[in-house]
């Protein structure tokens, strides 16, 4: 009775998860876990560290995102601390980290994610990565994608020491400056950093918007879930990647709280399952009601999408554009069609790209002074970000040394881990369930596309070390018995 | 990490356990560690024997390197200190490197301070597996040959100091005798007679002083003092500072007219070699035999230099001869010597730390030192003994062991009080027909003619009471007290308390370590015993080398010792010395570190640690380097280099590693 | 306290005061506990923090460095090289879990084997109150921590 | 001759070392033209039981990167071992066990209690805590699996051939590697692909230094600005270049900032943190113990500073637990 199925695992994704899947007596999925089975306890081990090297070691928490932990880190140390680092300061650290997210947005599209649209979902396995894109868009463009990423990379690797992992960010400001002299190098990469995003723009609507059967994929019923949304805006509500304030939208699109990363604990809780090691974040206020959407659901999501909905606009003008023609195409905010990550992500690409340019001219980048020299005496400390992923908390109290006595991280993925744990079960109930030919590759690479969609990075969801083990997916009968387990 | 030690051509290794008669065999079981090593890996051969250090036990472990192709050698008996040079030798003798061997210390470390058999057993084992293991990484080494500067520097110019130089110099070595007092002659010359012949000290001492002054090879530094020390064995610096005597000493013929035409008509101030007892001039010699035989000026109580006014009598006196400078400075020699003598001697016990003897309370309580002033024909009182008030003494008390003996002061007995009082009390009796009361714990007279002394003294009517005495006081209980000191004492022959009224009260002062004895040490870097006394390499079998190659003890500075024992040992050291510079060359030990250029990282740590300068930046090659000649071998810089490229020979990382995994594998 | 322990203890001695102290300690028949295995260097400022903490892994319970009294050095300052570095290492024991009165730096002179004899009596015994090094780390490795 | 079989494969790592492979950028083309990559799960879909199909030393050489936590890393780790003639344990998890190893400072039992227990943005009176067994009421039991107190070096595991150090390692010093490999010109087994000298060797600051490299005082990073030329360790920054290998460039330094040691230790030393240790410590200027003591208070965590990325690596690798909570 029970199928047997075959099923790769989960590739392409930074740190691992496993997907349970159980059937019922007419084999169809009863339900579907997705399971992240380590835990590496950063917290824990950075007590006794002195604060000031929480910029250092909590990026290896993930090589693939340590910007946004390096930075998240800083800005904690500068709330610590008390300090408030000088305008060159700031800029630095925005325009690294602009650079970052457009680099590892490109990185997602062209070589992660992306493959599942460029190449086809229905493509064969050892077609579905670079090397299948770069057949796809031709070699040439291959070479533009690569050579765009070095080419970010080294600005980071020059204005922070190392790009992965960073080590430049201090309390109150940056260990190296900017002169003049370096000032264009940065508006020439911005100039071909902007062109790049916008051609990778055209690339998405050519392969994707031009193609009916993606378009019904992404709004299908399967990929979609009415949750909140949550990210960070600017002044005037605009998305905003480095610093401001925190914004939650309802399932409606409303504003339901704007909060100061200071107060995190007030809106964000984590609830705990005895089945995985990932914590599932929810909106302290509204309570956890179990994995289901819908606006008495405290569930929420974060992401370029989550971004998107939660923020009035973007606050560059060509992002500005496409922001406008997503939500048109996609029958306006919010929206709640998971795969439309892909674009939202794009989008983020050209608003990373035109900040840059704007950076890069910025006056006062140049200055001298990158340091204010800490006086006040440490305690508590809390720094957000917008990670690729989504939004990003360190959390840090120390004594008066600044020593670190306490300390509580939330990352991206693991503020998506209930509505990606909604995504898998949802997608093997509407893709597994039905009758078909069981062992298509590309029907099961979509259950994948499910939370690939998200980008997740669990070695950052559970801090645990990604690697352990790639995804694992089990098919069960109704007694629980294994039927098939597929891993790396 | 990768890091495997590398294990050079395979080692065949001969153990060597020895008994040591029954030293080691008494308390460790000398089979069963023999069987141990025998099983430890790349052990050709393991045997036990009676004295391994004996010719046969040599002979086996020769033989046993020819025979059965060893190439490292374990000796399992004392400390390496004693032994391990013997055995390198026995090694090399064998036909292989001399530093394949090591030594493993089961005697000093082991049986001889471990009750248990089994523990003691079990140590051994653990001492020779370590051994075993470290011997692996030996390399083969040539010891370090530096040649020697053939003269010597004695400090101390007292009888020992005396007779070591003049040994030397008769043997046509030179060298330079250093003297922080005006004269030499130190404490004998203070003396009048000496015991048990009763000669007169400085009819034996002062031919031997003139015979310094007047010796070619001789440089005589008095009024000087060693100020820095350093190099090494056969190439020791030395850095003397000379005292401005304010007399030059190459001008002056020795006439004294100066100290007659001093604006002090009379002596004046208390004489230092006189303990006070005489007076001298601001300008004056410390007594009339003194060498060199040149006036010393005073600053402290020159006239001219307290007040800038005077007459200057002394230079007149002195004539063209002009040999007195005012001007004079403080001058500071540097010296290179191939070996070191130290004769400094001792100073006396300070009886005014006993109050309950009166001294400095009660006038008439004297130490035996100033005693020997008095009783000394060229003394203050031109031999007389009397009191202060210049009465003859009827009745005289000598109390012994003052600061021997005793636990609240000294514990060591100073081996010359009971002699000395002996001495003394023969002259008083015989000046003074006093009579003469001693006051012993123990009389003790082991020496060449002292019990018959003793006895000499018994005959002539000497009182002996023994106890230790209690108090000196003026408390007359009775009339005939009255006027005198009473000696309260317990009896302890008859064990009754008794009350002895004297005239004069002596005390035989011990001998103490010089106040300065620690400086002087850690100026030599040797090492001293807990009492202060410096320390012999060995009791017995080294009893003049210190544990400083090339520095060698003579007299009182070692510990307490008549003339007779002094000159002994000056003579000993002088040859001890000798046989150092005469070889005209040193060989140390090849422990010294070196730099390897393939990893150092150029941080330049070890140039700033190492003491000796040996170590310098190459700026071109970017890397450190070691000069073997200044390294003395320390390892500092090879704890210190954080990217192991300072190694040491004889103490290599994996030589220690390997031993401290030895000892608790 | 497990009474029957006896504490397996490195001695890491110079060889100008400390090996000389249990050189005469030795001719002088004094006694002291058989727990220290003597490993000599030149200097206690050879002693590389690397060997004391080799020795610990190896087994040893607890590790004794003997140099010579400040001013007394063979080499001038080798000693407070020596005292510098294992200050800071008694800094660092502690967080992997080793009390610092496992590692003991004495200042004992060629002449003072009776004060040898007393800190080795003393250390011993502080060992012992302490209990082995190794034990609880095997132990620990076993027992399963419900999750 | 057929291509050379290439794996990659990541335990206990961040995914840094992939993102370095990646930063060969335009370097990755020949290699992957010249090399048959038979497993790569972060970016090509293929499976374990490819893996296992193949010949026992099929696969020419594996880069394994991570550290050891997890019951499956071991047997991946292994597994990998019997199909591959060589193995490179690559950067610095694989090789000292990194960042990820300061976990030995705590223990899995900490971890849960404080991540499920005590952490502040958890649920009022949480009460739930991972189970490895959960019968869960309509489907069966779920399974998390046990993962181990100790962070463990890939050489603790499996036999390993080279070693490519850095944290993560350098693209240049990949490619080297690599090519050295691919063309058969094979250093002696153990051996570390990267310069046998350190850091300060390849430092521009290094001729900086002053004539006595002693320092009176020690500062920590956030306490000074440092001057921008000069030796960071002469102006009292604990930078650790010299006493680690050599290989980036100095990347760290140029950025202003003290060298942490990721490149870990030199070939002749057997315990980073603890010759690091002795280096700072010596180099400190003063006899006078209360000075020394204010000095070493600027070190208040000497095991994060020393091993930041090599304890377990390091000859006691893992706390030892004083007494037992």
């Amino acid at each position: 009775m029970g199928r047997t199925i075959r099923i790769d695992p989960v590739t392409r994704l930074e740190g691992h998860g496993r997907i349970e899947i159980f059937l019922d007596e007419k084999g169809e999925v009863n339900r579907a876990y997705l399971q992240v089975p380590e835990l590496r306890g950063f917290e824990v081990f950075a007590v006794g560290r002195p604060a000031e090297d929480m910029p250092q070691i909590t990026p290896r928490i993930c090589g693939v995102c340590p910007m946004a932990h390096h930075m998240a880190s800083t800005k904690a140390l500068d709330a610590l601390y008390q300090v408030e680092p000088p305008a060159a300061a700031k800029l630095i650290r925005e325009l690294a980290y602009n650079i970052f997210m457009l680099e590892d947005h490109a990185l997602h599209f062209f070589f992660l994610g992306g493959p599942d649209f460029v190449v086809g979902p229905r493509a064969a396995p050892a077609e579905r990565n670079i090397l299948g894109v770069l057949g796809k868009v031709g070699l040439e463009v291959g070479k533009r994608v690569i050579a765009m990423r070095r080419e970010l990379r080294d600005l980071n690797t020059f204005l922070c020491g190392k790009v992965t992992h960073p080590v430049t960010g201090l309390p109150g400001g940056v260990a190296k400056g900017i002169t003049e002299a370096d000032r264009p190098r940065f508006g020439e990469v911005a100039a071909r950093g902007r062109d790049f995003a916008l051609f990778t723009l055209q690339t998405f609507e050519q392969i994707v918007l031009n193609n009916r059967e993606y378009v019904n994929l992404i709004v299908s019923d399967t990929y979609t879930h009415r949750t909140y949304y949550m990210g960070m805006v600017d002044a005037n509500n605009r998305v905003n990647f480095y610093d401001g304030k925190v914004r939650v939208v309802t399932p409606e699109g409303k504003e339901w709280r704007k909060f100061a990363p200071a107060d995190y604990l007030e809106v964000i809780a984590e609830h705990t399952e005895p089945w995985s090691y990932m914590k599932f974040p929810y909106l302290r206020p509204i309570g956890w009601k179990g994995f289901t959407d819908g606006a008495d659901s405290g569930i929420f999501s974060v992401a370029p999408l989550a971004r998107l909905n939660a923020a009035a606009g973007m606050a560059t003008p060509q992002a500005q554009e496409a922001y406008e023609k997503m939500f048109a195409t996609l029958g306006g905010k919010p929206v709640h069609h998971t795969l439309a990550n892909h674009w939202a992500r794009i989008i983020e690409m050209v608003y990373a790209a035109e900040r840059l340019q704007e950076l890069a001219n910025a006056p006062q980048l140049t200055e001298p002074n990158i340091r204010t020299l800490p006086t006040a005496t440490p305690r508590l400390g809390i720094g957000v970000v917008e990670a690729p992923r989504g939004t990003l908390i360190h959390h840090y109290e120390t004594d008066a040394r600044g020593i670190i006595q306490r300390a509580n991280l939330i990352v991206a993925t693991q503020n998506n881990a209930a509505r990606i744990a909604l995504s898998v079960d949802k997608a093997a109930r509407a893709l597994l369930g039905k009758e078909g030919p069981a062992d298509d590759q590309g029907l099961l690479n979509m259950v994948e596309m499910a939370f690939r969609a998200y980008d997740p990075c669990h070695g950052c969801a559970t801090h645990t070390l990604p690697g352990g083990l790639a995804l694992r997916i089990s098919i069960r009968d109704p007694q629980g018995k294994l039927l098939r387990e597929i891993r790396t | 990490m990768p890091n495997e030690h590398n294990v050079p051509a395979l080692p065949r290794i001969g153990v060597y356990v020895c008994h040591c008669g029954t030293n080691i065999a008494a308390r460790v079981d000398v089979a069963a560690v023999t069987e141990y090593a025998s099983h430890l890996p790349y052990v050709s051969v393991a045997r036990e024997y009676k004295y391994v250090c004996s010719d046969p036990g040599q002979e086996l472990i020769k033989k046993d390197i020819e025979e059965l192709k060893l190439n490292r050698v374990i000796v399992a008996s004392c400390s390496p200190h004693l032994h391990e040079h013997t055995f390198r030798l026995t090694t090399q003798a064998g036909g292989i490197n001399p530093y394949l061997f090591q030594m493993v210390n089961i005697r000093e470390h082991v049986s001889w301070v471990t009750e248990d058999s089994a523990a003691a057993t079990a140590k051994a084992k653990a001492l020779v597996r370590a051994a075993v293991q470290r011997v692996v990484f030996h390399e083969e080494l040539a010891p370090k040959s530096y040649p020697v500067h053939p003269q010597v520097l004695v400090v101390g110019g007292g009888i020992a100091g005396i007779h070591a130089a003049l040994t030397l110099a008769n043997a046509a070595k030179h060298v330079y005798l250093v003297e922080r007092e005006p004269s030499i002659g130190g404490h004998m010359a203070k003396f009048d007679k000496t015991f048990p012949t009763l000669d007169c000290a400085a009819c034996i001492l002062t031919p031997k002083m003139t015979a310094v002054k007047a010796h070619p090879n001789i440089t005589l530094l008095t009024y000087s003092e060693v100020t820095r020390v350093d190099g090494f064995v056969g190439n020791y610096r030395v850095q003397v500072k000379r005292k401005p005597r304010y007399v030059e000493e190459n001008k002056c013929l020795g006439c004294l007219e100066c100290i007659t035409g001093c604006v002090y008509k009379d002596a004046r101030y208390p004489s230092e070699f006189e303990l006070g007892l005489g007076k001298r001039k601001p300008i004056y010699v410390p007594f009339p035999q003194a060498v060199p035989l040149v006036p010393v000026i005073d600053a402290e109580t020159c006239i001219l230099f307290k007040s800038g006014k005077c007459p200057k009598g002394c230079v007149k006196a002195c004539g063209d001869r002009a040999a007195i400078n005012f001007d004079q400075k403080e001058e500071v020699l540097e010296l290179e010597v191939g070996a070191i003598i130290l004769a400094t001697g001792f100073q006396t016990f300070d009886a005014g730390r006993l109050p309950f003897y009166g001294y400095g309370l009660y006038p008439n309580v004297y130490t035996s030192l100033e005693v020997e002033r008095l009783v000394n024909a060229s003394g203050p009182t031109g031999g007389e003994i009397v009191l202060r008030d210049g009465r003859r003494p009827k009745r005289v008390g000598i109390i012994h062991c003052v600061g021997s003996r005793d636990d609240q002061t000294n514990r060591w007995c100073s081996r010359v009080c009971c002699m000395y009082s002996l001495k003394l009390a023969h002259l008083i009796k015989e000046r003074t027909g006093a009579e003469v009361y001693n006051f012993y714990i123990d009389m003790r007279t082991p020496g060449k003619g002292f019990e018959e002394f003793y006895q000499r003294l018994l005959d002539e009517q000497v009182h002996f009471i023994r106890g230790r005495v209690g108090e000196v006081n003026d408390w007359a209980a009775i009339p005939e007290e009255e006027g005198k000191l009473i000696i309260r004492v317990e009896d302890t022959l008859i064990g009754i308390a008794r009350r002895i009224p004297v005239d004069m009260v002596i005390l035989s002062v011990g001998l103490e370590p010089q106040a300065d004895a620690a400086e002087v040490r850690k100026l030599f870097n040797i090492t001293s015993s807990a009492e202060g006394w410096f320390l012999e390499r060995h009791p017995k079998l080294a009893p003049v080398n210190t544990f400083s190659d090339g520095i060698f003890l003579a007299g009182c500075c070692q510990g307490p010792k008549d003339i007779p024992d002094s000159v002994a040992q000056a003579g000993a050291a002088a040859a001890e010395a000798l046989a150092l510079i005469d070889k005209g060359c040193v060989e140390l030990e090849p422990n010294t570190a070196w730099i390897d250029a393939e990893h150092c990282s150029g941080c330049q740590a070890c140039v700033a640690l190492c003491p000796f300068t040996a170590i310098r930046f190459d700026a071109e090659r970017r890397v450190s380097v070691l000069n073997e000649a200044l390294c003395k071998g320390c390892g500092t810089c090879v704890a210190a280099c954080p990217s192991g490229a300072a190694q040491q020979h004889l103490f290599l990382d994996e030589e220690l590693f390997a031993e401290v995994e030895g000892v608790l594998a | 306290m497990n009474e029957d322990f006896e504490p397996r203890i490195v001695g890491m001695f110079c060889n100008w005061c400390t090996y000389l102290a249990a050189d005469l300690a030795g001719t002088s028949r004094m006694k002291y506990p058989p727990n220290v295995h003597v490993v000599r260097t030149m200097c206690s400022g050879r002693v590389d923090p690397q060997l004391i903490l080799w020795a610990f892994r190896c087994g040893a319970d607890g590790v004794l460095v003997g140099g010579c009294h400040f001013g007394d050095c063979h080499y001038q300052e080798g000693n407070h090289k020596a005292f510098r570095r294992i200050l800071l290492l008694k800094q660092l024991l502690p967080q992997l879990g080793i009390e610092p009165e496992r590692l003991r730096l004495e200042w004992i002179s060629a002449a003072e084997a009776d004060r040898l004899c007393a800190v080795i009596a003393d250390f011993r015994e502080q060992i012992r109150q302490l209990g082995p090094l190794r034990a609880p780390l095997e132990e620990e490795k076993m027992e399963h921590v419900p999750a | 001759m057929s291509r050379p079989k290439v794996a990659f494969y990541w335990c206990a790592s961040c995914g840094g070392c992939e993102e370095a492979v990646v930063d060969l950028a335009e370097n990755i083309l020949p290699v992957v033209e010249a090399v048959d990559i038979v497993f790569w799960p972060v970016a090509l879909d293929f499976k374990r039981k490819d893996v296992e199909a193949l010949e026992n030393r099929a696969i020419d050489v594996a880069f394994i990167n991570g550290a050891i936590r997890l019951s499956e890393q071991e047997e991946m780790a292994k597994l990998l071992r019997e199909k591959s003639k060589l193995v490179v344990a690559y950067g610095t998890c694989a090789y000292l066990g990194g960042i990820p190893g300061l976990a030995n400072l705590t223990d899995r039992e900490s971890i849960l209690h404080y991540v499920y227990r005590e952490a502040p943005s958890l649920a009022a009176n949480p009460d739930t805590m991972p189970q490895e067994h959960v019968r869960m009421a309509e489907d069966g039991v779920l399974e998390l699996p046990h993962f181990d107190d100790t962070v463990r070096t890939l050489d603790q595991v499996i036999d390993v051939d080279y070693y490519i150090p850095g944290c993560p390692p350098l693209p240049q010093l990949t490619l080297e590697a690599v090519q050295k490999i691919l063309k058969g010109e094979l250093p002696p087994k153990g051996a570390v692909l990267a310069p046998a000298q350190a850091l300060c060797q390849e430092c521009e600051r290094n001729a900086s230094k002053p004539e006595r490299l002693m320092i009176s005082d020690i500062k920590r990073v956030h306490e000074v600005i440092p001057d921008a030329k000069t030796c960071l360790l002469a102006q009292g920054l604990l930078c650790l270049g010299p006493a680690t290998r050599g290989g980036c460039g100095a990347l760290c330094v140029q950025a202003n900032m003290p060298c942490t040691g990721c490149f870990g230790p030199l070939e002749p030393i057997r315990d980073f943190g603890g010759k690091a240790l002795s280096l700072v410590a010596s180099i400190v200027d003063s006899t006078d113990e209360k000075v020394l003591r204010e000095c070493f208070a600027k070190i208040p965590d000497p095991a994060g500073t020393f091993y930041r990325y090599s304890l377990p690596a390091a000859l006691l690798p893992q706390r030892r637990k004083i007494n037992a909570r």
